[in-house]
């Protein structure tokens, strides 16, 4: 295979009433952003367990994004209040550690938002990919 | 030195256990070595009055031990409880894990313990006694003929040194005088520290202290807030089960979950950091989800009120976005 | 292990125009599990779904994944596909190559491999699937209506007149609510009691309606569909079957100087009393704080003139437990108290009044028979000032009022100042307001003519201060628009009280599971799209206990409620969502911190015994989830220290299997 | 409006504390204001010129001297704002223009009266040394 320039292996959790929806916006409206974003759907961000975070950087994912419904809006009333001070803590501690905290991101995004998820993930694997490999939490026996 | 005598606590468990009130004594008695001691249950006023003791090496945290001893024991358990035991107790009581009217909760005043690994640093290796005298501890080293003598400031613990609270908030009866809360205590200051350093300097001081680690367990196990009926490390569904490791790696991942599972019910207790046999300061992680939570969420101890609502099962509509963690910090 | 097929969609060019779906066929052909691979132009079309349909029976498959568009789209068609073929409907997953992979990629190579990838991480998860089914829980055909103002007398008859028995429970003696104490309603200026009255008299009358007046409910337990509810009905001492509301006890009864309630206070009735002439039920009460019979043990007199027994001293309190299938909150709202506005002078004069007290002065079974009189001094007053807005749209000061805008006050205003200066040409009216807010048919054009026709005096600014001096109030205003303070002796002062829910509500709430905003506003399961439910399953609101609300706003959320709770109730059965929660018992630590983050109140904790590995038995105490109530967000899988609770279909495993596909 | 007189509004909204965007305009400052008749600029109308950045005018404006500092404004403002620490501040905002101070701290004790409320004392002192 080629050598291609370094691509960032971002993982992205999307809940799925606001952002699964806008990234399937992004998709009607054809805004393209990196193939190297992968989206989980999981029911609603709140669901998302930090040790799946971990698991991911553990695997060799290079970024995590969490992104969910806009606070107040959560199709479960209350779930993304949660997630916000889970990952509140979870990234604070993660950059405490001497993780690089741009590896780290939660993004509000709506079902309307196709353009906002496009255009986040676009920023947030150019921030990752500045930062290079995820060398300081992968487990390197993962990539056999 | 403590201001609680042997005789003080021996006496109040006898006359407890006589007239009925309960039926076991959670004391100490003497491990390997002197300064060595083992939680344990004493039935009889004989047993105590031959084995109980007391002194400054009475580190350990005695309200994880109710959690399986007052099941299989009709009566009630006396339990000594200094004043940092009080909050991991009601941290229990809160989560139903301790039933209140199995324990007969004598609360003790305390004056800060000993680290036998600071004691060790002063002596040397090689302590075959320690005393504790009212000038100071005597030290004795199968090396020397004299023992030495260490004063009790330069063998208190560190977790003693920036102890948070004198004040017991839940007991029976107290011995000794009630003390206060102690806000001024600067337990975050490491923590501040290392959030001052960079990134590449913090990543560097935590391998090199988690690298260290043997994962022997020995911190979870200790662990006031670890009582799951079964613990997410051993469970092959969790996704997280490992329990001998290969890599430093893997050592660093088992941190942060344990840290991430007990935050907002961490009661800071320190035991962690007492028992681990590496010395790994574990409790600069706990303490670090401890000063996030206050600054973000409001100031929050956890056991200091039994049913308090802990942070993270809590929110209030206008919490800080986890992308303003760092510009708050200014950083 | 898992037999699962594997079938990439072309999406005509959709998919096949950046993804090589041969190849993504071919590449997953080789994951674990995976007995067959196959791609195909239309995936949804007729043909597409037989060719799934016939390699179920011929591959004799387990699970299905289907790489194709988004789940939101076709997940359900595939769903049914399996089904169709005798699979369980939860063993089809979908990967999601078009709207996030080639739409959104321009390169072939790139958008193949994702496609890949995506379709592992679709195969990992499947291989953890198991089947699920939905549970079934039976409806109790009977709804309670808590409240019996006109939010919930309208629910109940819409409820009832559709065939289902209905319950409503009224803390006070007697039906009607605040509706009942009005005067006249904007912006038609029919009469309340014209237009309410008939109404009660038809829920007293229908035959699916009970109505359990002087009552409260005490405790709910249960779930949409199977509520128990307990219910109080507070002794009346007074037989409700038997008295025929004939009114002669209150004629005779010597404690006459109980302050009236119904008139805010404004008169006063006997200790044995029926609210007010159309009260529904209509039977008397006794007011035991002030009933001297009650209190000393002697008079009597009630009793003795009553020709058909009705009283009862013993009477006591009564406890019912009744099953509901839904319930609906209708408790409404308050004005607040004034204690904190005192610059108004509430407290110094009896002639500055809330404008819900300014209702009864104005009205015909009124203290005045109508006639507005000054309740200090009973003379007529000349110059009236309302002022708008007290304790509305107060900052977070929220000691003393409320943040929100109340809504109704701007119209009861308009109307008040257009009543007054209907029936006394004599006087001056002024109205003090920060804004004039009339969103609503036909209501700014009422709010014109009372300025226009009417010639009442709006005035942009506040008063700021009222102090009584002799007979007269002296109000200090400003007058915004012309930069004047105004000074005006005033004979009454009206002022335009906040209105917040009726105190019941936050321990209503409590025993419901419904969650409530900071005002103590019942919360809505969805602002716009869900109004009229609470997010817990088989709750319905109705009225002002979910926000400020006028009294066709109220009727129209009454029937929407009602339409939601009939929606119901015509089902036998409820089908839940498969995908909920579930506690693994053995690994509960009984901590409670699930509950906790539980919207929907669909934990409870149980003592349970376990047989443990040394023979013993031992008591402890362990989450359940009731599978009716769950929706399946997942928040307690999180909050579980010891990973009991999970989500089924979408499990750690699953998630955690996805991640690690992702990873590779 | 220019940059010094945007530095400047600025500066009074942090020495007062206050944000006067929280206004709705109600008016109850000037209502229950007992120095109103005396004012050239009303208590609203503070409020809003320094949202709007009209300082000039009010430094110039004997109004800021009227205000009695009775607090009723503060007390009643349903939103909060406290239009009397808006006046304190642009009286401060002035005295500091001039360059000076008139009293130094330690030259004040003797000469109050204990009873009076602390900000009261202050600004008389600011309202007095013009």
């Amino acid at each position: 295979m080629q050598v291609n320039e370094y691509k960032p292996l971002i993982v992205a959790f999307c809940c799925n009433w606001c952002s699964y929806a806008g990234a399937d916006l992004a998709g009607n409206n054809r805004l393209s952003y990196p193939d190297n974003v992968k989206i989980i759907r999981v029911p609603c961000s709140c669901r998302v367990n930090p040790m799946f975070v971990l698991r991911a950087f553990q695997r060799g994912a290079d970024g995590v994004i969490l992104c969910g419904c806009h606070p107040g809006d959560c199709h479960y009333t209350s779930g993304n209040y949660y997630t916000r001070r889970r990952m509140a803590l979870l990234f604070s501690m993660l950059d405490y550690l001497g993780i690089e905290r741009e590896r780290t991101r939660v993004e509000w995004c709506s079902a309307a938002e196709g353009a906002k998820f496009a255009q986040t993930m676009n920023e947030f694997t150019e921030a990752v990919a500045a930062l290079g490999e995820n060398k300081r939490l992968e487990d390197l026996r993962c990539k056999e | 030195m403590q201001r609680i005598t042997r005789e003080m606590l021996t006496s109040k468990a006898i006359s407890l256990l006589n007239d009925g009130t309960v039926s076991a004594v959670l004391g100490w008695r003497e491990g390997e070595f002197s300064y060595d001691l083992t939680p344990s249950l004493f039935y009889t006023a004989e047993d105590i009055e031959q084995n109980f003791v007391f002194n400054d090496f009475c580190g350990a945290n005695f309200s994880k031990y109710l959690v399986t001893k007052t099941l299989g024991i009709e009566g009630k358990i006396l339990a000594f409880l200094k004043p940092c035991d009080t909050y991991s107790f009601n941290q229990l009581l809160t989560e139903h894990r301790i039933d209140r009217s199995k324990v007969y909760v004598v609360g003790i005043s305390c004056d800060g313990m000993a680290d036998i690994s600071k004691i060790r640093a002063i002596t040397g290796d090689g302590i075959s006694s320690i005393s504790c005298e009212p000038d100071g501890l005597k030290v004795q080293t199968i090396y020397d003929d004299e023992p030495k003598t260490v004063s009790y400031e330069d063998a208190m613990a560190e977790r003693c040194i920036c102890c948070k609270s004198k004040k017991h908030v839940c007991y029976d009866e107290l011995i000794g005088e009630e003390g206060e809360e102690n806000p001024d205590c600067n337990r975050f200051g490491k923590v501040a520290e290392l959030e001052a350093m960079t990134p590449d300097e913090r990543f560097a001081f935590w391998r090199g202290e988690l690298s260290r680690c043997i994962r022997c367990n020995a911190c979870r196990d200790v662990c006031p807030a670890c009582t799951c009926e079964k613990c997410v490390f051993n469970n092959p569904n969790s996704g997280a089960e490992n329990k001998a490791p290969a890599t430093s790696f893997e050592e660093q991942m088992f941190h942060i979950i344990r840290a991430f599972h007990v935050a907002g019910r961490c009661t800071d207790c320190g035991e962690c950091s007492r028992v681990c046999p590496q010395h790994i300061p574990l409790h600069l992680l706990n303490r670090k989800f401890i000063k996030d939570i206050n600054t973000f969420y409001g100031e929050y101890q956890a056991g200091k009120e039994v049913g308090s609502r802990a942070p993270l099962v809590d929110y209030t509509t206008g919490d800080l976005e986890p992308g303003q963690v760092f510009e708050r910090e200014g950083m | 292990m898992q037999r699962i097929g594997v079938f990439v969609c072309w999406c005509g060019t959709n998919i096949a125009g950046t993804v090589d779906v041969k190849r993504v066929a071919e590449a997953l052909k080789n994951e674990p599990g995976v007995v067959y691979s196959d791609n195909y132009q239309y995936m949804c079309s007729q043909a597409g779904q037989d060719m799934i349909k016939n390699a179920i029976h011929e591959y004799k498959l387990t699970g299905v994944v289907v790489c194709s568009c988004s789940p939101r789209m076709h997940e359900t068609t595939f769903r049914k596909t399996a089904a169709a073929a005798g699979l369980n409907p939860y063993m089809v997953e979908i990967a999601n190559i078009r709207e996030q992979c080639s739409w959104v990629h321009k390169d072939m190579e790139a958008g193949t491999e994702k496609a890949i990838i995506l379709g592992r991480a679709a195969i990992a998860k499947l291989n953890l699937n198991t089947p699920l089914t939905a549970g079934e829980t039976p409806v109790t055909k009977r709804a309670l209506v808590i409240g019996g103002g006109i939010a919930g007398i309208q629910t109940a008859l819409d409820i009832a007149d559709a065939g289902f028995k209905v319950d409503i429970v009224e803390k006070k003696p007697t039906i009607g609510g605040k509706m009942a104490q009005l005067d006249k309603t904007f912006p038609t200026l029919d009469c309340a009691a014209c237009i309410l009255t008939p109404k009660m008299v038809d829920v007293g009358q229908h035959e699916n309606i009970r109505i359990f007046s002087y009552s409260e409910v005490t405790d709910v337990k249960g779930f949409v569909g199977n509520f128990d509810v307990t219910i109080k009905r507070k002794a009346r001492f007074v037989k409700e079957d038997v008295c025929t509301g004939c009114g002669l006890c209150m004629e005779k009864c010597p404690m006459k100087k109980v302050p009236n309630e119904f008139n805010l206070g404004l008169d006063n009735r006997t200790a044995i009393y029926i609210p007010f002439a159309q009260a529904v039920p209509k039977v008397a009460t006794i007011d035991p704080n002030y009933c001297i019979m009650k209190k000393t043990g002697k008079c009597g007199l009630c009793s003795t003139v009553c020709t058909v027994g009705a009283i009862d001293y013993n009477q006591q309190d009564e406890i019912i437990e009744e099953k509901y299938g839904a319930i609906v909150v209708a408790t409404g709202f308050n004005p607040i108290s004034m204690d904190k506005f005192d610059e108004y002078a509430y407290s110094q004069s009896k002639d500055v009044v809330t404008s819900l007290e300014f209702e009864r002065l104005m009205n015909a079974a009124g203290p005045t028979q109508g006639t507005l009189l000054r309740p200090s001094d009973g003379k007529h007053p000349h110059t009236l000032v309302f002022v708008q807005c007290v304790g509305s749209r107060c900052e977070a000061c929220a000691e003393k009022g409320k943040e929100y805008c109340s809504k109704i006050c701007c119209m009861y205003t308009a109307k008040h100042a257009m009543l007054v200066r209907d029936k006394y040409p004599d006087t001056e009216v002024y109205v003090f307001y920060i804004d004039v807010r009339t969103p609503g048919k036909n209501f700014d054009e009422f709010y014109r003519r009372a300025v226009e026709e009417y010639g009442v005096h709006y005035i942009k600014g506040m008063v700021g201060k009222v102090a009584p001096e002799g007979d007269k109030l002296m109000v200090q205003a400003s007058d915004l628009l012309d930069n004047k303070q105004l000074h005006i002796a005033a004979d009454m002062v009206i002022l335009a009280a906040a209105i917040e829910p009726d105190e019941s509500a936050r321990s209503l709430a409590t025993m419901l599971t419904a969650s409530m905003d900071t005002n103590d506003f019942f919360t809505e399961a969805h602002p716009k799209l869900r109004p009229v439910e609470s997010p817990t399953a088989g709750i319905y609101l109705s009225g002002a206990c979910q926000g400020p609300k006028d009294i066709p706003d109220t009727v129209a959320q009454a029937g929407a409620a009602a339409s939601k709770v009939i929606g119901l109730l015509v089902k036998d059965k409820l089908t839940g969502n498969p995908c909920v929660a579930e506690s693994n018992e053995l690994m509960c630590n009984g901590c409670s911190a699930c509950e906790k983050v539980c919207p929907y109140g669909a934990i409870t904790y149980v003592d349970k015994e376990f047989r443990m590995p040394d023979r013993t038995t031992r008591v402890r105490r362990v989450a359940q989830v009731n599978p009716a109530v769950c929706q399946g967000c997942g928040a307690c899988t999180v909050a579980c220290p010891s990973g009991a609770m999970d989500l089924k279909g979408f499990a750690t495993s699953q998630i955690m299997a996805e991640v690690d596909a992702i990873c590779k | 409006m220019d940059n010094k007189n945007s530095n400047l509004q600025a500066e009074i909204v942090r020495m007062s504390g206050v944000n006067p965007r929280k206004c709705m305009r109600c008016g109850k400052c000037s209502a229950t204001c007992p120095a109103y008749d005396e004012m050239e600029y009303h208590p609203h109308q503070f409020v809003y010129m320094v949202e709007n950045g009209e300082l000039e005018p009010l430094m110039k404006s004997k109004s800021i001297y009227k205000c009695l500092t009775c607090f009723a404004c503060v007390d009643r403002c349903p939103r909060g704002v406290e239009p009397a620490k808006l006046v304190e501040a642009v009286r401060l905002a002035v005295i500091r223009q001039q360059g000076k101070n008139h009293l130094k701290p330690e030259d004040i004790p003797p000469i109050v009266d204990e009873d009076l409320p602390q900000q009261a004392i202050v600004t008389a002192f600011r309202k007095y040394a013009k």
